[in-house]
Order: structure tokens, then C-alpha cells, then sequence
């Protein structure tokens, strides 16, 4: 019950009620759509660049809390940030998901309540997927699927 | 029902007295894969220990009771599904291929350019994406019959889309993802009058109620052995002779042929062995054999009234959850309970039913169309089988309460 | 060979200590299936007892655990023979499934009208019969290099017919029939400066040597899991990344889809999911993961050395016995012993062999076209394993001068 | 050790060594080949008909000694025979081999020694092979396999 309780911490279940920047951005300069095969989640994310910054993020799509939190909280953090950035932020994430048991670094910020999707492996996927899509995006790539990466 | 006893049948399943995450399990993910007896699972040790040998070739003793045991389990399955004859059983991986058998099949002995085949928007990916291979290869057409909302064939469109065209009609016996059964011995009747061949999915029906493919005169019938308290591996395709015998071969190699010449060319045998290439499962096959053996020993009769009686008990009860839709709510269906709660994803309904022990599935169930149809990303689905109680019923609800709870 | 305890190593398989017609079972029909060891039926068991899931889909433990195991054979088998990546490992039914898939996929992306298709006369059908296939649906030409008299490719003929037109080379490592070892780096080498593809069939040489697809460089490899101490159905094909990536999806359903769709169409995962549709002998992958876990932990170097051992000590005594001829009689050989007696088919000598508790087998070992070749109907065959003991050969041996005594 | 005898007693052996009628016959009114895909073994039975009587009957081919003595005495034994007391002959021969175990029926002769077989399922096929050829012979087929009839 406790890992349960760290995995639907109030501000995931928070951000899955209320997303934030969950829109349509038609002045968009990049998007791409990520999909989880297996489970279904599709999401797609868009960025308005200007000159290298993160002017704005937006997302849409349908997903579990888990990766529908993920990507509200993404799209605040990364917004006014460099790409590059943004992808060392993608990778702090991995790295608290996947990598050696750490506590997460300050940087995260509110994403540290992500932390509690390490102990459920089948849900690693779903709070990867927006970020993988995010990346995928400043890429300059259309789509990212939840299967490549990790 | 005189006779049922359920704590002695659960003590032929090893894996139902097991914990998860601390809780004793609670197995509602029979749609996916059913639970093994003992009794299937010894027959497959005893093979391995008593009986190995390769089939069919072998003048010695071991490969003598091997073959024996092979063509026994042949002849089990055969009654089980009411086939006219041992030979009309061809041993495939599971109902995946054996759809894929007859589609690749039917592509190069059936179907021609401009021809159509006649499917449901319900079927599973397993059903869908071999006759879109077909239609590529043919020329032909996929035609999708639409279903009502409450998730059944709906027989006017299916009766509008058959016509002169429709050379192939395949659709699901019971359905994997909303548990509803459909109407065979008609939907077979009628796509037989219009000159169709027809093949009938019975991954979720030959679990739950007595087959007769003879009764419902499909011409191909396909499941798989996983889902029948079976081995992994091991799956049936039933065919008329008729149409085995027209059917080209599909897989090639040793066993399946007459003679081999690099000069003179090379010669089929007839079915079911000219389907069965190379060294097939054997102990799939036998352990498939026993697994049949113990549905018809505890007997569909009883099954049924068990599952209907599950059925009767948790259904209501799930309606009473706020939020909680189910889909194919009607009365013939096998006891797949697929349901969304406003709000919250499937998956997360998956993972905290999990932290209780509770094994359900959540996502498109490999029925992507359906899912479509109804405009949500998935269900979460609570599939049971003849062994589950009342109180593993009860657990599940209070679950699905407590995340509504967690989700308000 | 210092830790070699042939007792404690038998003791391992079960079947090893039967009798069969009243005689201790001497069991060398290994070529055909091997023995599995405790070891592997207890994985097998196991899996079913307490961790029973349908894989790949579900957000629960089971499915989580199985998902997890099934995924730890794949890395066991591409670590059993050096593949680079687990991912280049396709789970299939067998070596028969293995040759199908890439001989359709072939011939679908790769193969033209007027190619060639090199293969030996020493081949299994499994390594005929699909490119025959696939020659028929491509319009390509199957070409078949010689072998010398004493069971070897013969490398000049080889070469001859090799050429710009041969765009697929599929040979056998070691031969089932004969059991010569083909010098498989070198003629993969030749293959590739002529531009072809080339598949291995690693049937007869995995369950005896150390096999390394980096190292051979060849594009596909495919075995059985029953002939290497694993469980029927299971089987694998390797294939280089590349080529996996190339070759088109075989059979299609659930688990290999990126996407379904009528409207829109179907999308494929990547290799090797693209190339598992449907649930897979997930059972079976496990044991053929214990089953290599065996043979490392039992240790190639060993095994040769036993296997050699044992052939050092029969091949001469069969030689004595008058009218005996074995054929491939070669020092680079697996312990594979195929044989003719003057007068005496080798069937009789099958069956008499049998009443003496002995398994060989009897006849053309799916190997017609090398049977054509030598002029005869087929061979008695007794093939050893690492398990087998100089007292069972010696039982052989005796049991073969008696069959010459009866027909004298 | 005695089942062994049984299946291999002196007349088999003997019929096996010297097969009776194994020639070429280029007068034959009808003639077919069988082949049993299992084992490889092939044997071609040639017929003269004069009237409806098998004045004449050969046999060649490769096969085991139980297929080689079979055919040779069937050869022997069916000369002179009408077509359906052939038949009736071969329907009694599978009897022997197939049907309830009984004493071998005065008719078959010699052939009562083919009997041991009965022990040996996995040579029936062997044993039924020039039967079901000389059969098809008679039908006016080409071919016969082992694998129809029984
Ligand atoms: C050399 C060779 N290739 C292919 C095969 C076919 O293997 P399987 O029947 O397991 O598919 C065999 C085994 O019979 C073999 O020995
Ligand atoms: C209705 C239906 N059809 C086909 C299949 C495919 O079965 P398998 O994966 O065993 O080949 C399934 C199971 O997932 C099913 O439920």
C-alpha cells in the first residue's frame, strides 16, 4: 500500500485531473506523436522554438495518470528552457526511472514525485513516453514509440 | 452441479494458492492465458520422463509411444470440438496461426482480385491482420461487418455487406474483449448461403461452453491450447476435409513430404500431415490432450452454471460502482467483464488492483477497431474462469472501490 | 574433463534409467530429439506453478514475471551463441519454422526471377523443401552443389556454382545423416564475396559444439530446442540486424503490431517482435533457457572431449563387423554414426536393435536426395550424446553381431 | 527374444534372401507402385490378367525383409487366383495383422508366418504395402501409399 501510495502521490493524481498546457499549439515550430504499442497510450506533444528556447510546450493525447502527469508536469518544467536543456532534463528522469537507486536530483523539482514509478516496471514506459515524444520533437522527428530508448 | 466441489478443483491449479505482493492471488486473467492442473502439467513431466522420443519416423519404442500419444491427443481434441474425424485436426502454435494457415491458404486457392472478406469490427488483431495480408496478396477486399453498441454482431449490416462478393466470412465465437457471444450457427448459415467459406474464432469459446463444430458446420475452427488450461505452444485449427484437402501447404520441411528430389520435384502427404512440418510440439499436443481431458471431465455442464453463477454475482455489483460502464452488458456472453471508470485509465485500474493481488488486463486487448468503435483508449477486463470464487468476485470490488476512491 | 561425472550428469535425465522390452533403455536416436534433464522439466514446471502469465500486455505480476523470464531466455540463447544482441533472437517452433520464415521472407524482399539458390545434396528437407517454395514463388532456380564420397560439400563444385546469380547460400553445419561438420566459416566467406545471403542450419551443431554466429559471420542460424536438451516447440533463428530488419513480417495477430486498423491499416514493431504474432511458446522458451544454461554449465569442451571419446571407442568396432559400411566416416564429424549392412535393410536392423532396448534410427533421416546419392534407401543411424556411455555402444555393437548372425 | 523370432522366422528370412517373382514383367496387363513416405520403402507389383485370373505376378523394388517377404509370397500365393480372391486374400492378411487377435485362417499358408508382426506396429505398414499396391494394380491405380487403408 505504501508503494501504491508512491505511485499516485497527490500530484500525479492532480496533474491527471487538471493536465496542465493540455492544448492544441496550431503556431507550433515542432511536434511529434509518441505511441506505446503495447498499451495503447498515444500522446502528442508541441513546441513553440525560439532561437533554441522553449517558448512554449503543449500536449494532448490519452494515457494513463502516470503519463499523462508526466507530460503535464513536462511541459511546465521545460517551458523557457534550452533543447539542450530540456534533454539533460529527459535524462535525469530516466535516470531516476531506470538507473542505480538515487534520490532524485534538485533539478527535477515536483517531477521527483515520478520516483515511484521505479518500483512498477510496467509503468516505466508510460512516464517515459512524453518525454521520449518531447525529444523526438526537437529531433525534428515526427513520431517516437515507447520501445526504443529503453 | 451435484458434485462440484471447488476447493478440490482449485487444488488442481498449483497457482491459485500463490501470493502477490503479499495478498493471495486473484486470477481474473483468463481471457489471457488460463491456469494449468496438475494434471495437464504431469502428463507433459511424464512425457519428457517416460515417453521422449521424435514421432513419426522412428522404428524404436520410444518413438513408437511418442507417436502413439502424439495421434491420442489428436483423436482427444477431435471429440472435444466434435470434428468428424481425427484427421480433420491440424496441430498449429496456437489460433494465431492457425489463422494465418488458412489466410495464406485461401489467398492462393480462393481468393482472387475484386473477391471480399467479411469480418466484424470486433474481431482480434489475430483475425484481422492475416486477411489484410490475404487481400494484399489476392487482390481481394477486407469488409468490416459493424456491431451494435452493445457489442454484437449487428445482423443487418452483416446480412447488407454479404453479398456475391463475400468469398470469406471469419469472425469471433465469443468475443476476447467484451466477452459477448455471437450468434455462429445463423452468422455461418447465412454466410454459407452466400457462398462464403467461413472460419470461426473460438479462442473464448471453446474455454467456456461445449463446441460442436459439426453442429455449427463452420468450415475452419481455430483455438488455442494456453487459454484451455493447455500448454503454451500448442494451438488447433479444425478444417473440413474438403477444404484441408484443397488448402496448399504452408510451412514445408521434413514429415509433410511424399518424396523430396532436387530433379524430380517434391510431393506433399495428405492432412493434416502435410500442415504439420518438421517436429511439432509434441508434448504441447499431449499436454493439450490431458488439458481437454479435464475440461470434459469436469464437464461444461457444470462449468457453465459455475461461471454464470459468477457471473450473476459480480456483474450487479460493478454496475453499483459509481462511474463504471461495462461493456457488452448483455445476457449471452461468456464471463469476460470489460469496464471503464470515469476518469481513470485503464492501466492505472490494472496497476492498483495488482498491489491487491489482483491480475486483470488493461489496455486495447488486442482489438483496436472495437476500441474505436466505442471511442476510449481501453478497458480493464476481469476474465474468469470455472475456478474463481465468489470471494475473489468480492475482492475485486472492493478494489475497484477503493480506486474510485483514490481517483475522486 | 576433470570434473567429468558421467553417473552424476545421467542422473540428471530421468528417462536414462528406464528399460524398455526388458532392457535398460540405451537411447542413441539424439539426432532425431535429444533427453532433457531435470533441470530444464522443473523450469518448465515452475513457470507453470508460480508464474503463469500471458506476456507482453498486462500491467500484473504474473504477466510481469512471465514477460521478465521470457525475456531473460532470449538474452540466454543470443549469449549460448554469440549473437551480439538478444534482439536478433526470433522465437520459433523450430529449425523446420526458422528455414520457412526467412526462405518466404526472401524471397519476398531479396529474391528475383533468375536467381539462385545455392544449396548441398547432403541437406535436411527442412533446408530443401522451403526454398523450393520460395524458388516457385520468386521465379529463382534452386541450384545444389555436390558432396564428396565421403559426405562432404564438395568445395570446388561449390565454388563452380557459385556465382553472380546466387543470391542466397543455406547449408547445414553438421549433417543430421551423416554427421560430418561443413566448414562453415570458409564456405560463408565464399558466399558472401559472391554476394549472397547466407542461412546456416545449426540442427547437428549446437547440441555439440560451441557455436558462434559473430564469429561464422553467417546471416541466419537456426536450431531446435528438442535436440538441445530443451522442450519441443521451441526453436530459434538468429539473424544479423540488418537482415531481420529487411525481411518482411510472416505471420501476423496480436503482439507484432505497431497499429490496427481498417481504415488506416496495420503498422509492424521492430524484429524480433515483428516476427512473434500471437502468445508464444513462452513455456517452451524458459526450458530452452534452462536448457542452455545445462550445456554451459556442463561445458562444450567437456562435452566434445566425452563425445569424442565415445566415437573413438565405437566407430572400429563397428568397422569389424563384416558387411558393415558407415557412411561420412570422417575425423571432423559430430557423433553421428549412419550405417548399411550387406543384405540387411536398415529398418530390420532398426527393429531388432529395438528388442535389445536400443534406439537408433532407421532410414532416409529426411535427407532423400543424399540417399539418392549414395544409391541406397537409407542407413541405420545411431547418434550419441555427451550422456551416452562406451558401455552403450558396446551394447551396439554386440546387438549388431547378432542382427549379422540372424541374416547370414 | 521369441517376439524377435516370431517376427523373423526362417520363412521370412529365407523369402527376404531369395525373393520369389522379383523381375521386370513387360507383358503385365496392370501394374502400380507403393511407397511408404515414412520409411522410404517402394515396391512395384506387376499383374498379368487373363480373364479376370492373375496368371502371372512380380514384384521389385527396395524395402525391409518383413515388405520383401511379404510381397515375394504374395506374389506365390496369388497366381492363379482370380482378382477377388486376391482381394479377399490381402482383406485377410490385414486381419491377420490388424483385426482381433486370432489363429491365422487356413487359407493364408504360408503367409500365417507374417503374423509375427502383429507385435510390431510400427512394421504393419511394411508388411501391408504389396498388398495395398497389388490392390491398386487391380483398381487400375498408379500409385498406392501406406498411409490410406489402414
Ligand atoms: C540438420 C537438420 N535440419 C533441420 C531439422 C529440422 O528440425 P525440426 O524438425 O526440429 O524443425 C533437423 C532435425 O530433424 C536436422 O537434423
Ligand atoms: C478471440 C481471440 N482470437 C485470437 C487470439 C490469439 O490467440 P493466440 O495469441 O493464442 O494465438 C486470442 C487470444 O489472445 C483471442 O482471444
Amino acid at each position: 500500500m505504501s508503494e501504491l501510495a508512491d505511485l499516485y502521490q497527490e500530484i500525479i493524481l492532480d496533474h491527471n485531473k487538471r493536465p496542465r498546457n493540455y492544448r492544441e499549439m496550431p503556431e507550433c515550430t515542432c511536434s511529434a506523436e509518441g505511441n506505446n504499442p503495447l498499451c495503447g497510450d498515444e500522446v502528442k506533444v508541441s513546441v513553440r522554438l525560439d532561437n533554441d528556447t522553449l517558448s512554449d510546450v503543449a500536449f494532448q493525447g490519452q494515457g494513463c495518470a502516470i503519463s499523462r502527469a508526466s507530460a503535464s508536469m513536462m511541459t511546465g518544467k521545460t517551458k523557457g528552457r534550452t533543447a539542450s536543456e530540456a534533454r539533460a532534463l529527459s535524462g535525469q528522469v530516466r535516470d531516476m526511472l531506470l538507473g542505480p537507486e538515487a534520490a532524485p536530483p534538485p533539478e527535477v523539482g515536483d517531477l521527483a514525485a515520478l520516483s515511484g514509478v521505479r518500483k512498477f516496471p510496467a509503468r516505466i514506459k508510460c512516464a517515459m513516453l512524453p518525454w521520449h515524444t518531447l525529444e523526438a520533437a526537437l529531433a525534428g522527428q515526427a513520431t517516437a514509440t515507447s520501445e526504443s530508448g529503453d | 452441479m451435484a458434485n462440484w466441489d471447488l476447493q478440490a478443483l482449485r487444488s488442481d491449479f498449483p497457482i491459485l494458492g500463490s501470493s502477490v505482493n503479499g495478498r493471495p492471488l486473484v486470477y481474473l486473467d483468463n481471457a489471457a492465458t488460463s491456469q494449468k492442473p496438475s494434471q495437464v502439467l504431469e502428463a507433459v513431466d511424464r512425457y519428457y520422463r517416460e515417453q521422449n522420443g521424435n514421432i513419426h519416423r522412428g522404428v524404436h519404442y520410444l518413438s513408437q509411444v511418442a507417436t502413439d500419444a502424439y495421434d491420442r491427443a489428436r483423436e482427444k481434441v477431435a471429440r472435444f470440438i466434435g470434428a468428424p474425424s481425427p484427421r480433420d485436426i491440424v496441430f498449429v502454435r496456437g489460433a494465431t496461426e492457425g489463422i494465418n494457415l488458412v489466410a495464406h491458404g485461401l489467398a492462393k486457392c480462393w481468393l482472387k482480385a475484386g473477391d471480399e472478406i467479411l469480418l466484424t469490427r470486433m474481431e482480434h488483431h489475430a483475425n484481422i491482420v492475416p486477411w489484410q495480408q490475404a487481400a494484399e496478396q489476392s487482390g481481394a477486399r477486407v469488409v468490416v461487418a459493424d456491431i451494435t453498441p452493445s457489442g454484437e454482431i449487428d445482423l443487418e449490416d452483416f446480412t447488407r455487406k454479404l453479398g456475391p462478393l463475400t468469398k470469406v466470412v471469419s469472425f469471433v465465437h465469443a468475443s476476447n474483449a467484451l466477452g459477448t457471444i455471437n450468434p455462429a450457427r445463423e452468422v455461418i448459415r447465412l454466410a454459407h448461403e452466400a457462398g462464403a467459406v467461413v472460419l470461426l474464432d473460438g479462442c473464448q469459446s471453446a474455454p467456456h461452453f461445449r463446441v460442436d463444430v459439426s453442429v455449427l458446420d463452420c468450415d475452419f475452427f481455430v483455438f488455442s491450447g494456453h487459454k484451455v488450461c493447455g500448454p503454451t505452444g500448442i494451438g488447433v485449427l479444425y478444417g473440413k476435409k474438403e477444404w484441408l484437402e484443397r488448402l496448399p501447404v504452408y510451412q514445408t520441411g521434413g514429415d509433410m513430404i511424399g518424396r523430396v528430389s532436387f530433379e524430380q520435384g517434391t510431393t506433399f502427404r495428405e492432412a493434416p500431415e502435410k500442415f504439420e512440418a518438421g517436429t511439432p510440439d509434441i508434448a504441447g499436443a499431449i499436454g493439450l490432450g490431458a488439458a481437454v481431458d479435464y475440461l470434459d471431465a469436469t464437464g461444461f455442464d457444470a462449468i457453465e452454471q459455475a461461471e454464470q453463477k459468477l457471473r450473476d454475482h459480480v456483474a450487479p455489483r460493478l454496475r453499483e460502482i459509481p462511474g463504471l460502464k461495462i461493456y457488452g452488458d448483455v445476457e449471452a456472453k461468456v464471463p469476460v467483464l470489460s469496464f471503464t471508470m470515469d476518469g481513470i485509465h485503464p492501466h492505472d485500474i490494472g496497476t492498483i488492483l495488482d498491489t491487491d493481488g489482483i491480475a486483470v488486463r488493461a489496455g486495447h486487448h488486442c482489438a483496436q477497431p472495437l476500441m474505436k468503435f466505442y471511442g476510449i483508449p481501453g478497458t480493464a477486463r476481469a476474465s474468469f474462469a470455472f475456478y474463481n470464487t465468489t470471494e475473489e468476485a468480492d475482492a475485486l470490488v472492493a478494489s475497484l472501490r477503493k480506486i474510485s476512491k483514490i481517483f475522486a
